[in-house]
């Protein structure tokens, strides 16, 4: 089963100390409106969106705009849509829970001509097969990818670990074993709004119980 | 040359690269364990996955598992013994006569060969799903994201940094980036081809010590044997005759000495023989 | 004959999102000239403008979308100016010599509100990444780092610099490039008093003898 754990969890993005919400006021959607007109939303929406340099999420577009969320939402949308229609070299995209500016990518010849100085790395086939185990399983502990796999797994663990694609998240209560899950990097990676965003593997996947007890 | 029985012509087949089945004999990406193995062997024969494909490569599987032996470590192996051993099971299973279903080792063979081909079937599914992020992956990285320097009027603003990791996760990301690009799977296993197991050759080799002495034991028959498997595979081929009725089982008492008689025609040959 | 073949049929799961573009042909193929339809100019243009760090030439963007610098030129302007009457958050302005993607003065406030919230009190994943190279590396240039990840790392260079962890530290020898090393703010971050208490990199990577030569 595809989870939404992970994704729902953004504490694990947002700050850890407190010095910055400490010292902020607690609610600013009201107090605080004259900050942007009804009619500059969208421009506003532009201009936060070309500063950041990780998927931003609703929640925070929203506090900064003093709009709701859903609202947020709804200009994103249609703010994605016009520029889909207007063929820009420009995508936003909804991406690990986030918005981010991207660029489209029929224009990737001619951007890499700014961007690239050698290939990006792919992930390899143990790497993708461990995370196909990982995104649909999670959270999960090493053993059971292995066993899925049919290999040891360890090597790779730790590199889609080091790498930001998976993360520990607590120990099993049976086997007491680490358990792992993909983290928003791993969709950002692949270009997924979120987990549910994948295929139901049910149809492929006769007696999974089964399998677990391996 | 007398034609061989259909179940032994497809062992026979299935283990010695004939004429016909050298197209199969397409070089093998480098597998991921055994499950992979397993897939890529019946994708070659272009069968469906499904009992009948596990077994008709279990040949093939046992060849490329005794090629990897010494290399491969204890760990990488296991699993591949395992998987190997269900195949194993399940083509004497079906070279017995009438098996039926009765008895507590046909249960439990049923159940691992449920389990395996479960295990097998789950994994071509994750296989997939790789696949798929394999062109989400291509196609995410055709799409740069905007990922400047932050102008500079807001620069005073941004919070104290938080790197977030550990000193000892920043190494693991340190050496994530240091460590070797994967490089891309070609490895070649075309060496692997010449030093099959395989059960006719082995069956050939029953036929020509039983017609010479008449009758052996079992232990005889398996003289000549330097590995496990090559053991495994005399079994196999002993099995296969006393299916086509070539050879006589004496076993006085249960796990006792077995000695086995040559009851059959001393022109009978297998296909493998005539190869 | 049935065939269906496990490993090539990725048509089994592909997903029914219309957003993910699987299947999108998506390429120009004129890879090496990278020239540009002429309906899709402005698309090529903005895709540009959107992951540069500094300014870019006219020249620059002429040769890679394959136009004349006069064309260019004019269709910056034009765009400068749809932005503008738009009242979108996104200024195309240019300065020195090179254009550039900025927010727009008007929207600064909010930009400063989404700024201070704490957002980006993370690094990005890219950041992270060269920022380890250079602790392990230092001194190391630019071309060095980039050498290292596969990929651009200008823009990450800056954010790490502008954020305090890394600084210059004179030229190479050999190249002439601009040397970096980390700073007493990075130490503190990572709660370290010296760069010897980082963890050997030896024990995790065994295979490699003489990293310095990747």
């Amino acid at each position: 089963m595809v989870r939404r754990r992970g994704l729902d969890d953004a504490g694990g993005v947002r700050m850890s100390s407190g010095d910055v919400e400490v010292n902020e006021p607690a609610d600013t959607s009201n107090d605080d409106t004259s900050i942007v007109d009804e009619a500059e939303l969208v421009g506003a929406l532009e201009a936060i969106l070309l500063v950041v340099d990780t998927p931003v999420t609703e929640e925070a577009i929203a506090t900064a705009v003093g709009f709701g969320i859903e609202r947020v939402r709804l200009e994103l949308q249609a703010m994605a849509n016009r520029y889909a229609e207007a063929r820009s070299g420009i995508h936003l995209r909804e991406i690990g829970g986030g918005w981010r500016f991207y660029t489209r990518d029929r224009f990737a010849p001619v951007v890499e001509r700014f961007v690239l100085d050698g290939q990006q790395s792919r992930l390899s086939r143990a790497a993708l097969e461990s995370l196909a185990v990982i995104a649909y399983r999670q959270p999960v502990t090493r053993a059971r990818i292995a066993a899925v796999r049919g290999v040891n797994v360890d090597g790779v663990i730790r590199t889609l670990a080091a790498r930001g694609l998976i993360e520990e998240v607590g120990h099993d209560a049976e086997t007491g074993g680490l358990l792992y899950r993909t983290t928003e990097y791993f969709l950002e990676r692949m270009g997924l709004t979120s987990l549910e965003d994948l295929p139901a593997l049910g149809p492929l996947l006769p007696e999974i119980d089964a399998i677990d007890d391996v | 040359m007398t034609v061989a029985p259909a179940a032994a012509s497809a062992v026979a087949d299935a283990a010695v690269p004939g004429p016909t089945s050298k197209s199969f004999r397409i070089q093998l990406d480098n597998f991921e364990g055994p499950f992979d193995l397993l897939l890529q062997l019946i994708s070659q024969h272009r069968m469906d996955v499904t009992e009948v494909a596990l077994h008709s490569v279990t040949d093939e599987f046992i060849s490329h598992l005794r090629a990897l032996g010494n290399d491969w470590d204890l760990g990488q192996v296991t699993e591949f013994l395992v998987v190997a051993a269900t195949l194993l099971d399940l083509k004497a299973a079906r070279l017995l006569p009438d098996a039926d279903v009765e008895d507590e080792a046909d249960l439990a063979l049923l159940e691992a060969r449920d389990l395996l081909f479960a295990r097998l079937l789950a994994y071509r599914a994750y296989q997939q799903v790789a696949g798929l992020f394999r062109e989400l992956e291509a196609s995410a990285l055709r799409r740069y994201p905007r990922a400047v320097t932050l102008e500079a009027r807001y620069l005073g603003l941004l919070p104290e940094v938080t790197i977030g990791l550990s000193p000892a996760a920043f190494a693991e990301v340190a050496a994530s980036v240091f460590r070797p690009k994967p490089p891309p799977p070609t490895v070649s296993l075309a060496h692997l081809h010449s030093s099959q197991v395989s059960v006719a050759e082995h069956t050939a080799a029953i036929r020509e010590i039983l017609i010479a002495r008449g009758s052996a034991t079992f232990a005889e028959l398996i003289l000549g044997c330097t590995v496990t498997l090559e053991v495994v595979a005399r079994f196999l081929g002993l099995l296969n005759l006393y299916r086509d009725a070539a050879v006589l089982f004496d076993q006085p008492e249960p796990l006792g000495e077995l000695v086995v008689h040559w009851s059959g025609d001393a022109a009978w040959t297998t296909p493998a023989g005539s190869g």
